[in-house]
């Protein structure tokens, strides 16, 4: 027996919610049975993100999967239930992620070329840490220096789905007329 | 406008919090350590100092920006704060810039080896430093962007909802059959150490009896029914372990069968 | 600012959504506001309760508040995302497939006599339930005793011509120290 097209979405819905974290779409085709189960997966998913839109939770794909989540528009309003503040990132933390962000695969000297000033390592070990960043393997120089680039989490944690989601914030550097420089 | 991506309070100072950067270079020098630690280093100092006062990061005015650059280390320099080396070579990179500029464009210059209107920015002493701070500034205004999306946890938060128990259909891991061997070998060693007396060997073994049929058989030269095989004395067990020893000398190819309505006849097969 | 009703509505269903435990209504309520939050709260609560009817998730009050869950009816069906780490053989049922592979024909009280300890109807059923081992009849002892044997499932799975290729068979098989069992 087929399960109803309702029931599919249904077992969607509840396969998303209930994960810890974002769903992969592979996995959730394994709800699905049919040679269609692609299309059927992208019409159940869509769906479902404009059943809510506008409702207490919202559906997202990020890098690793989709997700249900509060939306942040709602975050502020809920902080009498969560007095707890996740800290504010550091300059040093967000400037160096964002090097490496838009950079990668890229070596510490070549992080701290471009900042003009050392990159301790702690600040390297707070972003392994958190998996934001991974290494790459080390770069064909004297010495082999780790090379450095974002992950998946450091997407999900962004709201992001792909690197080319990342805003063309670097876009003018290429038409500058200044002469690159050599590292 | 300010730019640099402060909301909170810039620094403590003699338990009075600073909201602002400092008006002019000439600032109380216990406020000077704690200035430092608000820059990211020299080319984000050299940001602030060019914000500051308008000027156009393409045409650096390197005299006064040199100036006061070195009027800023030397007043860190005055309250003993520790600089870190990189705002030291900063100066000294100014210094040289400042002076390539008071030379004269030489011919012998391999960068103006071209044309007399190449007066381009190549040949500017001042290009790599406008490279690098260009540079610089849009990482530091990627890192705001970077900021200014929603961070998970924070302005997006996570769903949790339960999940009855889910029955599960169990996989086991496979066995081999050198673990039934050494579970077999275990098993006998246990029982060959406990044992106080020997108690005589089973009454049937299918691998005897696969030894006595095959001789028989062979001895035969012809088609005996499987009843023939049987004796009465031993009973059902024995026609099980006839059985079984012969389904195995078929598996194996010693003996052929030929099953009929009526019975089920077996013969070796000839030795080659 | 009052918030409008849709907006309270929101609120609750993301503070639901986001929390690890059942949200008490206490809780709920301080988020609300004005002197008739609790009839609002309750008003709210069923308009959630009845728009999650019929999909992946449902809105449940259990002892210490509200919590979504995933309906017991959908959870079977999610099986195929949490799979099971496979298990090992429980200890017993090997040794006891290993004795009647090398001593078959054998009854379970002969097996429990090699074993020195019972072996539980559960163990021989299960064997008998894979398929591995099969009933040869009973032996012609008072009480009929069932024996039992390998089946040719349990050739196939441990990969095995005849029984004659299992380890050790020949020399354990032949000039045995086994205690047999007196009945």
């Amino acid at each position: 027996m087929n399960p109803s097209e309702d029931e599919t979405q249904q077992l969607i819905e509840a396969a998303i919610f209930s994960a810890l974290e974002p769903v992969p779409s592979g996995q959730l085709m394994r709800l699905l049975s049919g040679a269609d189960a692609e299309t059927q997966l992208a019409h159940i998913l869509n769906t479902l993100q404009q059943h809510y839109q506008g409702r207490g939770v919202e559906l997202v794909q990020v890098a690793s999967g989709w997700r249900f989540q509060v939306p942040a528009s709602l975050a502020p309003a809920l902080a009498p239930l969560y007095p707890e503040k996740p800290k504010r990132l550091s300059r040093v933390i967000l400037e160096t992620l964002a090097i490496i962000a838009y950079r990668q695969p890229i070596t510490r000297a070549e992080i701290e070329a471009l900042r003009g000033v050392a990159v301790s390592a702690e600040v390297i070990k707070n972003l392994l840490d958190r998996q934001w960043i991974c290494s790459l393997g080390p770069k064909e120089l004297p010495g082999r220096p780790m090379q450095y680039g974002t992950s998946d989490a450091f997407l999900n944690y962004f709201n992001l789905q792909t690197l080319a989601d990342l805003p063309h914030w670097l876009q003018e550097n290429e038409n500058t007329e200044i002469p690159k420089l050599d590292h | 406008m300010t730019l640099l991506p402060s909301i909170k309070p810039l620094a403590i100072v003699n338990g009075q919090p600073w909201q602002k950067l400092p008006k002019d270079l000439y600032i109380p020098p216990e406020a000077l350590a704690v200035c430092l630690e608000q820059f990211e280093g020299p080319l984000d100092l050299l940001l602030y100092l060019i914000r500051k006062h308008n000027l156009d990061i393409l045409d650096i005015p390197v005299f006064s920006v040199t100036q006061q650059y070195l009027a800023y280390i030397h007043a860190m320099d005055t309250a003993r704060v520790e600089l870190a080396a990189e705002y030291l070579v900063m100066a000294a990179y100014l210094v040289e810039i400042k002076s390539r500029l008071l030379l004269p464009p030489s011919a012998e210059d391999p960068g103006s080896s071209g044309a007399e209107d190449d007066h381009n920015i190549d040949n500017d002493p001042r290009a790599e430093l406008v490279a690098r701070l260009l540079e610089y500034q849009q990482f530091q205004q990627a890192a705001l962007h970077l900021d200014a999306q929603p961070h998970w946890q924070r302005d997006l938060l996570p769903v949790y909802v339960f999940l009855p128990p889910i029955p599960q259909q169990t996989q086991w891991l496979p066995v081999a059959a050198h673990e039934l061997g050494s579970l077999w070998s275990a098993l006998c060693e246990r029982n060959r150490v406990n044992t106080q007396h020997i108690i005589q060997p089973e009454r049937f073994s299918t691998q005897a009896r696969m030894g006595q049929l095959l001789q028989r058989l062979r001895q035969q030269h012809n088609w005996l029914s499987f009843i023939q095989l049987l004796k009465a004395c031993e009973g059902r067990a024995g026609v099980v372990v006839t059985f079984l020893a012969l389904l195995e000398l078929i598996k194996e190819g010693h003996v052929e069968a030929e099953h009929t309505t009526q019975t089920l006849a077996v013969r070796a097969h000839e030795p080659l």
